[in-house]
């Protein structure tokens, strides 16, 4: 019998160690900062397609609302920077020197209450997972506890993220409005925009998607795992097993909030500028499709879908702009129809086994395998 | 409007500009038939210029919910910069352009700027339509040294070495506008409504700081709409009952259509009350309908409807390119000024850097301006008139008014913040 | 509501339970207990609200009024989990299990511990779960299926499966939805020696239509219709009343 | 707030208020009709229901223009012919959705959301490229423009009362094939017990079809009663769909006189607070106050008690 301590099958470590060859070697190496930059801000987006593996995936969860707490985290995150950016000299030509440009800008002449503690950074990086992870719990606890859930929770996530958009662009005055918060320069004093700052933080983002793919397994191969997939297949008979079901859906949902939230961070600092661009209903949806074309139970899938999506947005909306709707809008239909397990599963069903195959051609009855499997076999 | 090129084949086209230019050349500066200088004299940075060729970029949103209003300004740089080609390029090069999407969404405006940029080296961008748009975009063209001409009328309170604002900022637009119409209807309350963000708001707090301060009359309402809002019949309830001389908007996109329509159906006929808006321009009326709107006023540095030579050259230059339907705005225009200025720049400055042609740019005249004489500032945005315009059912405007001189622009106005 | 009497004597008393939907009274004013170690049967014609008695006293269902206690417990202000947690076991009529987890798993998941989200993430497969799991499945006939998924078993191995997660619950009481329904004759053979086995030393309610299943294992049988108690007593003092010969056979 | 004001003014600006809410109603009922029998009645969520809208207005446009060009005479009574091929359109495309997508998902609602989406965002595209990213504006005849005065500051503008005028018939039409008609017999016998009505001789699949048609068919009608008082643009749908969503969840799923209802309360809200705040406040109190009912009764407003 296998120890249930670890956190990772055999496979699955393989799989981790490729994608980390291909993030920490293969890109850097290949890629001009430029590009590799642009990986760094797909990879903020796998934050939230790994969330929502745990949430939609295992837990049957579907938020339509990540966008939200991506933008919490982001906000979080530009606010500390913003406010850095704000000193007295950079701001100078200003009404009120040393208060955000688009506070002045709304004739605000002193920085709002809400904003003081944005100043520590010990602060901004409680907040950026707390914030997001109290929100996730409350709303969590009111819906789950009343057994909301399916359709209805997608669509309330909806309405939330269209409230939080709108509330962002209606307070302008606080939050920068439409614009979002423009213009980040540094994070205790270090100049987060030349290219070698760049590179740093690719890195240091990376380092912060394994360590949620570390969690993400760590929650998946624990007993917690086993009974989101057993919560999906039968809620009834979890519950009648003793188990909260409510409590347990509120976790994977917060968890998924803080991941899209570390994201939205990571946005924010390599990226520079954080908008309600990202809060609404449309980015959130977009944010779905990347789990959906990963395979929406493979952890490492998130992270491939979303890198691949991006791709073709890239490339698609370089060459044809007009078609990219076109191929988005089928994509959707497809992974939906044709390909419920994405990416993932097309690998485990079709490359995999030949894979396998071609390496141990005489093994006999050693069965791949299955890198989307729910739960490794016990024994 | 479709985004393809329109009927007209390429060759043809480049024939037709070739002589649309022609009237121009008397105009043009002497450098523009002398010999090329060597690359090494007028590029000491590395941008991508080559003996025969400079490139530039332009980035609009040509997909998205802006791909409406950025079209235009897509076919007017195209259109200056076929224009330039034909009359001899810059500094004998002829100007290649390098077109990218910004897709209606603010970050992807900041990476393809620092993609044109880093990657592309070319050596002017000429892009960015709201507010949103160029703010993501400054930090990348300060922090990579590249030069932007920005054409929409916006809010002001910005100034940078590394852009060019060829549209008004908002004292410019605006004041000469509330004067004219203050004068005109003897008005003595306002009424504002907006859409919700930066531009509109701050426009109108430079406004109603005119209004109150300096002209001493009421604004009785202030009211502002998200993007995209369509319910307009509340606002419109109130203006029933305040009954102000006039309703003052900077309403944008779709809301339009919305509000002009409900205004007419609740019975507010524009031929009695009047009507100033700040964000209608001939574009807009295309899908208001001009049925609904006819008799608003309109404030802004040009309309097709213009008389000059300079205009009935470049309307008939642009429907020769893009189609006798297509119409053009204030912006489509600010936005044709682009290319040429950064050319007649390149060549005061004798180089494509950067650094030098920030530092030639003030003081550049561009007689052959559509709306009429302009010239750079110091402080990088134009000297321009400004005008007021009735609109008509069929969309266009009769121009009714514009200021006697060039109106400096001043985009950190004192008293008005 | 009976003020001032404590149900103490009996596992469970149910008193005065009435749920109605939109109107339609499904169960009305019902009250009967059930002592310790006792095993009782629930039979009734279709629609007499047998299964909707189990749904009340598990809590899936919330009765409009009247009262269930547990010992000393009322389950009707209880949630799902607290009741479970509280000692009662629910088996389905159709079998209920996790598809697409392991015959171990499934048993796992049922072991009474790291029931709370943190204990579920710090849960250990220890020595006492294997053991305890090991010993379950070969109860249930399945112990070499442990490494299964079990949407692979048949009907009847599914039925043994949820008995067996029930039982690794080890409940004080043990309700049963028809246990033996839509199996194949051998397996209900199985089934019933299985039953006999595991209703040893606790409390159960079992809703069963195969007469002689019952006659087999009950001490006393309620009979249901319309959502009222008909009869109730020994098989075979309700066998013999006339009211439930009425409602079986008078139609 | 009130202190501004007159008392008649006050007067004046509650009825005037009530009424600028009866066409939010009118509108928001007419959209989540559509939505509320596809959603209440077969469970699918669909999210290209506001491109189905469009698609309604883009006809009832294409029919102006026709009419205006070919037919001048004819113009004034265009309007009826514009809705009927609306709603042909709307529900043919719908019919034929359901036979290449949805049916496929019955079991998978929040499969069909995404692949909804998809679609949404396909027909988005084609409109963009048919009918170009502007905004398109519909010639109204001259009748249904302006307004009819009642007292010296009321006034009701002519085009929201034949809206809701509109939104009366459709409501008693639908609730009439619904309840009344055969057809809508069936469809309640379906959405009750699928099996069984299957087995006791209904063709299940065609009941599917056809309420998906139906409900998509409304959506293009609304589309074109909707380009009265809105534009129509490729992506005007897509601001609707959240708002449509809320009022059919928000009454009750399964009923329709808790669509009309929620529509109701919610259009009289906004429209009341708009008159005291600014808009986008006014959005988000609205909103949020739903968000927080439904937190507190998931149900909604109107519920049935089933045994499940």
């Amino acid at each position: 019998m296998i120890e249930n301590t670890r956190f990772a099958s055999r496979s699955e470590l393989v799989g981790i160690a490729a994608l980390a060859l291909l993030l920490v070697v293969v890109l850097p190496l290949t890629l001009d900062v430029f590009r590799l930059n642009l990986v760094g801000k797909y990879l903020t987006y796998a934050f939230v397609a790994l969330g929502l593996v745990l949430c939609w995936g295992y837990g049957g969860i579907l938020s339509l609302g990540q966008g939200v707490f991506f933008g919490l985290g982001g906000y979080c995150m530009a606010m500390f920077l913003k406010l850095e950016a704000s000193s007295p000299e950079n701001t100078k030509i200003q009404s009120t020197p040393g208060i955000p440009d688009f506070m002045d800008w709304n004739q605000i002449t002193e920085l709002p209450l809400f904003w003081q503690p944005f100043h520590s950074l010990t602060f901004t990086i409680a907040a950026i997972i707390l914030v997001p992870g109290v929100f996730a719990f409350i709303i969590g606890a009111a819906m789950f506890k009343r057994r909301v859930g399916g359709t209805y929770f997608a669509i309330i996530t909806q309405a939330i993220a269209a409230i939080l958009t709108i509330l962002i662009v209606g307070q302008q005055g606080y939050t920068g409005g439409i614009n979002g918060m423009t213009d980040l320069r540094t994070l205790k004093g270090w100049d987060i925009r030349p290219d070698h700052a760049k590179v740093v933080l690719y890195f240091v983002c990376v380092a912060c998607l394994f360590g949620c793919i570390f969690v993400a397994q760590l929650i998946r191969h624990s007993k917690l795992g086993r009974i989101l997939v057993a919560m999906r297949d039968k809620e009834d008979r979890v519950r009648f097993s003793g188990y909260s079901v409510a409590n347990f859906k509120i976790f994977a949902f917060c968890v998924a909030a803080v991941f899209a939230a570390i994201g939205g961070a990571m946005f924010a600092l390599q990226v520079g500028f954080m908008s309600p661009s990202f809060v609404g209903i449309v980015p959130s949806i977009e944010m779905v499709i990347y789990a959906a074309v990963g395979g929406r139970l493979s952890i490492l899938g998130a992270v491939y879908g979303t890198l691949l999506v991006n791709f073709a947005k890239t490339s698609f909306s370089e060459s044809f702009p007009e078609l990219w709707l076109f191929g988005l809008g089928g994509l959707f239909i497809a992974v939906v129809l044709a390909f419920p397990n994405g990416v993932a599963g097309l690998w485990s069903d079709y490359v995999q086994p030949r894979l396998v195959r071609l390496v141990t051609p005489r093994k006999a009855g050693w069965s791949a395998p299955n890198a989307v499997a729910e739960g490794a076999p016990a024994e | 409007m479709s985004l393809s090129d329109g009927p007209i084949s390429d060759t043809r086209r480049r024939l037709l500009m070739g002589m649309a230019i022609l009237p121009f050349a008397g105009l043009l500066p002497r450098t523009a038939y002398a010999a090329a200088p060597p690359t090494s004299a007028v590029n000491t940075t590395g941008l991508a210029v080559t003996d025969t060729e400079v490139t530039v970029g332009i980035l609009h949103s040509a997909t998205g919910t802006m791909a409406i209003s950025e079209t235009g300004s897509i076919q007017a740089e195209k259109l200056a910069i076929e224009q330039i080609n034909a009359a001899g390029g810059v500094l004998g090069r002829k100007i290649k352009f390098i077109q990218e999407d910004g897709a209606s969404d603010w970050p992807t405006f900041a990476e393809k700027a620092k993609k044109l940029l880093v990657n592309d080296k070319v050596a002017s961008i000429m892009g960015c339509w709201t507010s949103a748009s160029r703010k993501a975009v400054l930090p990348v063209v300060e922090q990579y040294n590249g030069m932007l001409y920005y054409p929409t009328f916006y809010e002001g309170l910005e100034q940078s070495k590394n852009v060019i604002y060829t549209g008004q900022e908002a004292t410019q637009q605006i004041l000469a506008g509330i004067n004219w119409i203050t004068k005109e209807k003897g008005a003595k309350s306002f009424y504002f409504i907006g859409s919700d963000y930066i531009w509109p708001r701050t426009s109108n707090k430079i406004a109603r700081k005119h209004i109150e301060n300096f002209l001493k009359l009421k604004v009785v309402g202030e009211e502002y709409f998200p993007l995209g809002h369509t319910q307009f019949n509340s606002v419109i309830n109130k203006i029933k009952l305040t009954k102000p001389d006039v309703i003052f908007t900077d309403v944008v996109g779709g809301s339009n259509v919305a509000f002009y329509k409900q205004l007419k159906a609740a019975g507010i006929d524009l031929s009695k009350q009047a009507l100033l808006t700040i964000s209608v321009t001939e574009d807009e009326i295309d899908g208001i309908g001009g049925e609904n709107i006819a008799g608003a006023y309109a404030c802004m540095k040009y309309f097709q409807s213009l008389k000059n030579e300079n205009n009935v050259k470049f309307v008939d230059a642009f429907h020769k390119m893009w189609g006798e339907k297509t119409v053009i705005g204030d912006v489509t225009q600010a936005a044709y000024l682009g290319p040429w200025l950064w050319k007649l720049t390149v060549e005061k400055a004798g180089s494509f850097d950067v650094d030098k042609i920030a530092a030639a740019s003030a003081g550049v005249e561009f007689p052959g301006a559509p709306e009429g004489y302009v010239r750079i500032h110091p402080n990088h945005h134009l000297w321009s008139k400004t005008r007021v315009g009735r609109a008509r059912t069929d969309g266009q405007f009769d121009v009714l008014f514009e200021t006697a001189d060039l109106v400096e622009p001043d985009p950190f106005p004192k008293g008005y913040q | 509501m009976l003020i001032g009497q404590q149900p103490k004597d009996f596992l469970l008393s149910v008193e005065g339970l009435t749920v109605s939907f939109d109107g339609f009274k499904a169960v009305n004013d019902l009250s009967f207990y059930v002592d310790e170690n006792e095993i009782r049967v629930i039979i009734g014609p279709n629609g007499a609200g047998k299964t909707t008695v189990l749904d009340l006293i598990c809590g899936k269902t919330r009765a409009t009024s009247g009262s269930i206690h547990f010992r000393d417990r009322d389950l009707t202000k209880m949630r799902e989990n607290e009741i479970v947690q509280a000692g009662v076991g629910r088996k389905f009529q159709t079998p209920s299990i996790y598809d697409d987890l392991t015959v171990f798993e499934n048993l796992e998941i049922s072991f009474p511990r790291g029931r709370s989200v943190l204990g579920a993430l710090t849960f250990k497969r220890d020595a006492e779960v294997r053991e305890r799991v090991h010993e379950v499945a070969e109860m249930i006939f399945l112990k070499d299926r442990l490494a299964m998924r079990a949407d692979l078993l048949s009907h009847g191995q599914k039925q043994w499966l949820e008995i067996g997660m029930l039982l690794i619950q080890d409940p004080e009481l043990l309700m049963l939805d028809e246990p033996v329904a839509g199996m194949s004759v051998s397996e209900r053979v199985k089934t019933a020696e299985l039953l006999h086995r595991i209703i040893e030393g606790r409390s159960v309610l079992v809703i069963e239509h195969d007469m002689k299943f019952v006659e087999d294992i009950a001490h006393k049988v309620t009979v249901l219709h319309q959502g009222q108690i008909l009869s109730e007593g020994t098989m075979d003092k309700v066998k013999n009343d006339p009211k439930v010969i009425e409602v079986y056979l008078g139609h | 707030m009130f202190g501004d004001y007159t008392l008649s003014q006050l007067g004046s600006i509650f009825v005037m208020q009530g009424f600028a809410g009866l066409i939010l109603f009118s509108v928001y009922v007419l959209m989540a009709l559509g939505l509320a029998i596809i959603f209440g009645q077969m469970g699918v969520i669909n999210m290209a229901h506001g491109e189905f809208m469009i698609l309604g207005a883009y006809v009832t446009y294409l029919t102006a223009s026709f009419v205006q060009s070919h037919l001048p005479a004819l113009f004034s009574v265009y309007f009826f012919v514009a809705m009927a091929l609306a709603f042909v359109a709307s529900g043919a495309l719908g019919m034929l959705t359901e036979w290449a997508l949805i049916r496929h998902l019955y079991r998978r609602p929040l499969d069909t959301l995404l692949a909804t989406w998809g679609l949404s965002l396909i027909l988005q595209q084609a409109f963009r490229s048919i009918f170009g990213a502007r905004e398109v504006g519909v010639e109204l005849p001259q009748w249904m423009l302006g307004s009819l005065p009642i007292t010296d500051t009321i006034e009701v503008p002519i085009n929201g009362i034949f809206v809701m005028g509109l939104t009366v018939l459709i409501t008693v039409a639908v609730a009439y094939i619904i309840f009344r008609s055969r057809w809508g017999r069936q469809v309640r016998a379906v959405v009750q017990n699928r099996v069984m009505a299957g087995a006791v001789g209904i063709n299940t699949e065609r009941v599917d079809r056809l309420t998906f048609g139906l409900g998509c068919g409304i959506a293009g009608v609304a589309g074109s009663a909707f380009t009265m008082v809105g534009s129509t643009g490729p992506t005007s749908g897509q601001l609707y769909i959240v708002d449509t969503f809320l009022v059919v969840v928000f009454g009750g799923a399964a009923s329709l006189l808790g669509t009309i209802a929620s529509a109701f309360s919610i259009s009289q809200t906004q429209s009341t607070l708009e008159f005291f705040m600014s808009g986008s406040m006014a959005k988000v109190i609205t909103l949020l106050t739903i968000v927080a009912i439904l937190m507190l009764r998931p149900q909604g407003l109107f519920a049935l008690k089933v045994r499940k």
